[in-house]
């Protein structure tokens, strides 16, 4: 079992909604994140003052799957956050699940997972 | 004893106020008075009007609204001076009760002509324009919450202030400056048609050309999917604002402080806000199963724009009617432009257009003195002259410098994209769906 | 010269406006103004009510107390029309001095007598009527926070609309309506008693057959834990409008704009309010160890129900003490109803009924025209029929259809629960604690 | 017909009011009207402040910035009852047109001397109280805004008491308190010099003698860095609501409802106000490339405070041109004073002594009857006098109990430090950066 | 070392909270987070539309032990928010860590945990 | 690759920020957190009652790095939010990553990750 951390873009979400959706991936949870990365800086104003602000808004998708869906989600984010030249698109980390409950049941494993 | 501050001017004003006897200076004073009191009510609308399409609208178009909003009263304040309230009320037509123009500027009656004969000592040049100034600003900022979240910020400045500078005085002058609807008996007492409709036209054409926001009616044909306004509180505030308001807006547009009539005017005004309220809630708890908060808000509006018309004409009962079934109606009316796929962020077509169409043809039932097809061609010639201006503005606007923001920046909100900065510094503030 | 938009019923009204000279005209317009700023006044408090009681509950709950709020001025202005106000001057009581009843709707009275002669020339009928109409929602307001953030929006709605309809107007027909308490001498100028306690007892009713909000006191016994309002703003703006409004509230009963009582009540309005934010500082603060700031805003509010009993018949320097007094009060009072264990979220029991009570009762120690005893008979009297009305309505409402919310409702929020619906979409909100 | 509450006081207070005829007593009664109107709609200035200054300030420090305008308000009114009013209208100067004091607490003069003959008919010595009092706590109100996110609030509580019980009133005195400014014949019609300067280098000193917050001049000297307001809606909310109250804080200027100068009052005010947004946005947006909302609302206090000191004196013309000027340099201002690194969280300087000053000399340039040098005279000893007082002040607390939270607890926010609360209780806000 | 982070309902915190405590566990972090699982939709309505929700609110509670304690989370966990038959109420990750550091002290491993 | 996750106080955030990037490390992520520990709790008054909180806000800063890139990390973070004796600054837990992947080129492994 995995952990599957993506990095993405705010406005990105729904498409990916959709696209995990195709794999039958619909299990996740997500939290408000700012990242700081090689994207371009977003410019503020205010009184007079100009500022260069480089953690910008980002969301962070956390899904855990087992082993052989990783490669679906991967193509799933990437397939619509690519963006050819265009910096600051995020990240997908991989980290290992030693164990999974489903908290209702208390079952535990792969079957819990999803 | 206390000392007075020596108002020099004062003298130079108040030295034509040589009246018959003191009583009709203290007539006089009070009527002007009123007449004050209502335009920093009227006044005050405009911060209803920001609070209101700001809490209906998302946190990352906030300042924008805010922005239009504050800019707009300047704006419309400013040309009403320099040509507005010249072209309103023209005194003579140079084009047959359609167009006239009595210069640029504002111009002040030397002495008593200024004062207290300018309008049979009720109130003085000044106070009239000020009042009448404190209306214009009101058609712009209508159109700005159809508008929201996807205008360009110059472009929408640009439309308004030639909207506000010339169409909205020029459609007024026909009614309200004794020209040729005036002539034929047609009736509207504060301004259901010649301010609400006036303003809401605009806004359906600008809707319409603009197209609705991304995701409003669904990604790959998924029906209509709702956008919630970022904060109630904040609707909230702008509906009692405007009510409030309202009592200026209508109480003032009696020109004086007649006991009678003012009165008579606040408690239809009172009665078909709240009716207003009662028929939204009805309506919309029957079919959502839930009640709705942002649409009993829009039902008190509802009720204030629909009596607007004829406040002082029809008869406190018959005002529960007229506002009752103004709270139908915009219920109604914000769920048809979303069957159209007409997106009005706010419903401001619903509550100014709707209500105001409304309102204006309930003079011509309830009010035995006044003629539905009157009323009807009042409505009718309006529609017309203000639609087609405003489809001409905005599509000259749309083709000389483009209305509508790129999509990029409608998804990362106006506030980064058209300012550079947020509204609600610290906050976090989910901007997925 | 400007157009002038006529006005066809007013030549009906002011038909009957022939007085003696026309400086009476002058002085009856002056005062019927000042009774129709008032009445605007008085207007904008709910807004205050509203804002105040959506900021000190939480964000969770917010939708539901706007739209409570909102729903009672509607409901509170369509009653009176209907009944309210002729059960509250009934003119003769069919029931000594108790009860009475001039019939169903607003009845106008023809030409002059509805106008000039209708109350010596003070005001004319309507504004009589759009005057008492706005405190009548009042009463239902103060109620709705200490029942906010668990009690179900219809069975709500339906004790407000009972309440207001019959039991305000009825209990006010006693000392307004020149009923019993006005003939023995009892004194509640601007309605400590008449609007405050009578809200207060309601409230405390209320709060005490609901029970606490989950969590408030403790889980497992683990003492009294504060549940922060969600936005100190809202209150503040809340305090700061009611303060605002209060002018109109006390300012307006004097019932004319006569200078010498107006700018007095103005005077002690005032310093009450001041120095019940002096006293509720220095004893939270003394208590606390910190200043709190919520506590503050209660204060100002609880000197400004402290004076409104007497604030024509106590002097300025009194009106201090009364509300410095006041403010001690209110404090005292929140922490003490927190040890009975009686929730009121925004301590409107301590605002409107501690302090409406100690306002009744300050007019007979601090005016030599009053008698304590004949305050204390109409306090007790007032107290006791209120008291027994509402643990009536709310018990047949909650036999009926139940009063409270479930509780997997309440832990989630009434927003979500009655509304479907979120005050502030896209903001973070943490629900734990 | 209806019964009216008995006032009884209100007899022995019109006891006095035996006039000529009974116009006069009308004349006098909407004079006095509208001046009561005045003081409700400065009292609501207050509201405008508090929510002014938290919407530019952090989120974190909210609760300390509502505090302390409801305590400024408290403070400010009961000080000018107990010594302000009598300072500020010794009738008699001791110290030859420099220092005067007609006793401790407001005096009621008896009978008719307290109402129509107080001020000639126009208003009663308790509207002049109320009235001058509202406008004392203002000048306490101003610093608050420049000393924002990081003064003690006990020591700033001290302060502000001093300063509004004895320098506002002493400085008053002057002009309006027929000193020795007036005697020269310096001119400053509603205060721009008296209020807002008086406010304004109270300010500065603060501003100065804290220093800046911590990040806002850089850590290792990286420039400046802006420390964003967290709520624009509140800051736009507080804006409205300050223009709102201003047509109280000029147009009660006049001291009384004479038509011709308060509608000319009126115009002047509306128009400054309108070119000062113009006038900020066109230097903003050229100057930073985007249009800056936070500016484009400190430019229509600019042209209000612009044109306070000759809103009677200049011509609707001229009055554009004084609030676009007053636009222009409230957005200098602000930088300017960045550039100096004294680091003014709401642009409080700017808007009240840059524009304060500006103001004042321009009723030397556009009225002809009052002379340039004379208004720089006065501008001039207003300034020694407050920034020496402020200084002496400021100094003298900090010596004594210190002014400056602790690093942590300005990092952490005075909300928790010196609260212990939290300003939205619920909501997530990133405290960093 | 083990990370576990469990998705909760928010309303339940408190009481797991409590039951943690029992096992002398009150060291956690927790966020804010959105999750979509197969809970029931909560239903929204607004101007007329009503609107399917299913990104509904829940805490992200992150608690770092030692090995011998991770039964106890599960157990305290589990037993505050099990619920039969009610779907949607969350699960828990276990995932292995490498190192932990107090930062305060620089101390690491198995005692820096707690 | 390692995933590095540091809960530290919200206001050492920006001086953390340039000791990162002394060591040229300037991608991260961070969410909003509250967290409980041995801190002492802080006081809150509202009407009359006083109340402590013990969940106090936390930054959670998420770096993902190469192996050789870890002890500059913990470095950077202790040294500025090491303070002698007072309780509750932190702290950094050490997971590993399995996969990292770059969203805009699909790019996989070490070079992914800065
Ligand atoms: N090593 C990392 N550790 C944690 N978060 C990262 C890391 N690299 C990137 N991110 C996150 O991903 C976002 C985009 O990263 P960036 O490297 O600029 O994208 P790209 O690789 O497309 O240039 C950042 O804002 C940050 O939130
Ligand atoms: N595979 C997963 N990856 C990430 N989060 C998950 C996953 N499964 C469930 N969740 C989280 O747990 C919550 C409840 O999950 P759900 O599967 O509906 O519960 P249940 O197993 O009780 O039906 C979801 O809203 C989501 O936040
Ligand atoms: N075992 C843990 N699991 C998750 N978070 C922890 C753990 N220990 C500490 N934290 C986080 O670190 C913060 C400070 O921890 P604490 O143990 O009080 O610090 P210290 O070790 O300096 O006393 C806590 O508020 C919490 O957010």
């Amino acid at each position: 079992m995995k952990l599957i951390i993506a990095i993405i873009q705010p406005e990105e979400l729904p498409a990916i909604k959709e696209e995990l959706l195709k794999h039958q991936i619909y299990k996740f949870t997500i939290t408000n994140a700012k990242g700081q990365g090689k994207e371009i800086p977003v410019q503020e104003v205010y009184r007079g003052i100009s500022h260069e602000i480089t953690l910008l808004n980002k969301v962070r998708l956390e899904i855990a799957v087992n082993d052989e869906y990783v490669d679906a989600v991967i193509d799933a984010i990437t397939l619509v956050a690519k963006h050819e030249g265009d910096k600051g698109r995020g990240k997908i980390f991989i980290l290992p699940i030693e164990e999974c409950i489903r908290i209702r049941t208390g079952e535990k494993g792969s079957t819990a997972i999803g | 004893m206390k000392y007075f501050k020596p108002i020099y001017i004062m003298a130079l004003l108040t030295g034509g106020l040589v009246m018959a006897d003191s009583s009709e200076a203290a007539l006089f004073t009070v009527n002007n008075t009123w007449m004050l009191v209502s335009t920093i009510l009227v006044f005050i609308m405009h911060l209803g009007f920001a609070t209101l399409e700001s809490g209906l609208t998302r946190a990352k178009n906030t300042v924008n609204i805010l922005f239009k909003n504050v800019s707009i009263i300047a704006i419309g304040l400013l040309t009403y001076a320099i040509c507005g309230f010249n072209l309103m009320y023209p005194g003579e037509f140079s084009l047959g009760g359609v167009f006239g123009f009595a210069g640029w500027g504002i111009s002040v009656p030397q002495g008593a002509a200024g004062l207290v004969e300018y309008a049979d000592g009720a109130y003085t040049y000044f106070t009239d324009f000020i009042f009448q100034a404190m209306f214009a600003a009101t058609a712009a900022t209508i159109v700005s919450g159809a508008v929201a979240e996807r205008v360009k910020l110059g472009s929408f400045l640009i439309f308004s202030t030639l909207y506000v500078a010339f169409i909205y005085p020029i459609a007024g002058s026909w009614k309200w400056g004794a020209g040729w609807l005036d002539q034929i008996g047609f009736y509207d007492f504060a301004g259901s048609t010649l301010v609400h409709s006036v303003g809401g036209w605009a806004a359906l054409v600008g809707a319409v050309v603009l197209g609705p926001r991304i995701g409003k009616y669904g990604r790959n044909g998924k029906g209509t999917i709702p956008i919630m306004g970022h904060s109630m509180p904040l609707a909230t505030i702008g509906v009692f604002l405007l009510w409030f308001g309202w009592y200026g807006f209508n109480g003032g547009s009696v020109l004086s402080a007649d006991p009678g009539p003012v009165s008579f005017v606040f408690v239809t005004t009172t009665l078909a806000a709240a009716a207003g309220v009662i028929g939204a809630m009805t309506l919309s708890w029957t079919i959502s199963k839930k009640p709705d908060l942002s649409m009993v808000l829009n039902g008190s509006l509802a009720g204030l724009v629909g009596i607007t018309a004829g406040a002082d004409v029809i008869s406190p009962m018959n005002a529960v009617i007229v506002g009752y079934i103004a709270g139908l109606l915009v219920v109604s009316s914000v769920m048809f432009f979303d069957r159209l796929k007409i997106d009005d962020p706010v419903g401001a077509v619903s509550v100014h257009l709707t209500c105001g169409i409304w309102g204006t043809l309930a003079v011509g039932i309830f009010s035995p003195e006044h003629q539905f097809l009157t009323q009807l061609i009042g409505v009718g010639a309006y529609g017309l002259f203000c639609f087609v201006s405003a489809l001409g503005l905005f599509y000259g606007i749309k083709t000389a410098i483009g209305l509508r923001v790129s999509e990029q920046e409608e998804l990362g909100g106006l506030d980064l994209g058209e300012h550079e900065m947020e509204a609600y510094a610290g906050f976090q503030i989910f901007t997925v769906e």
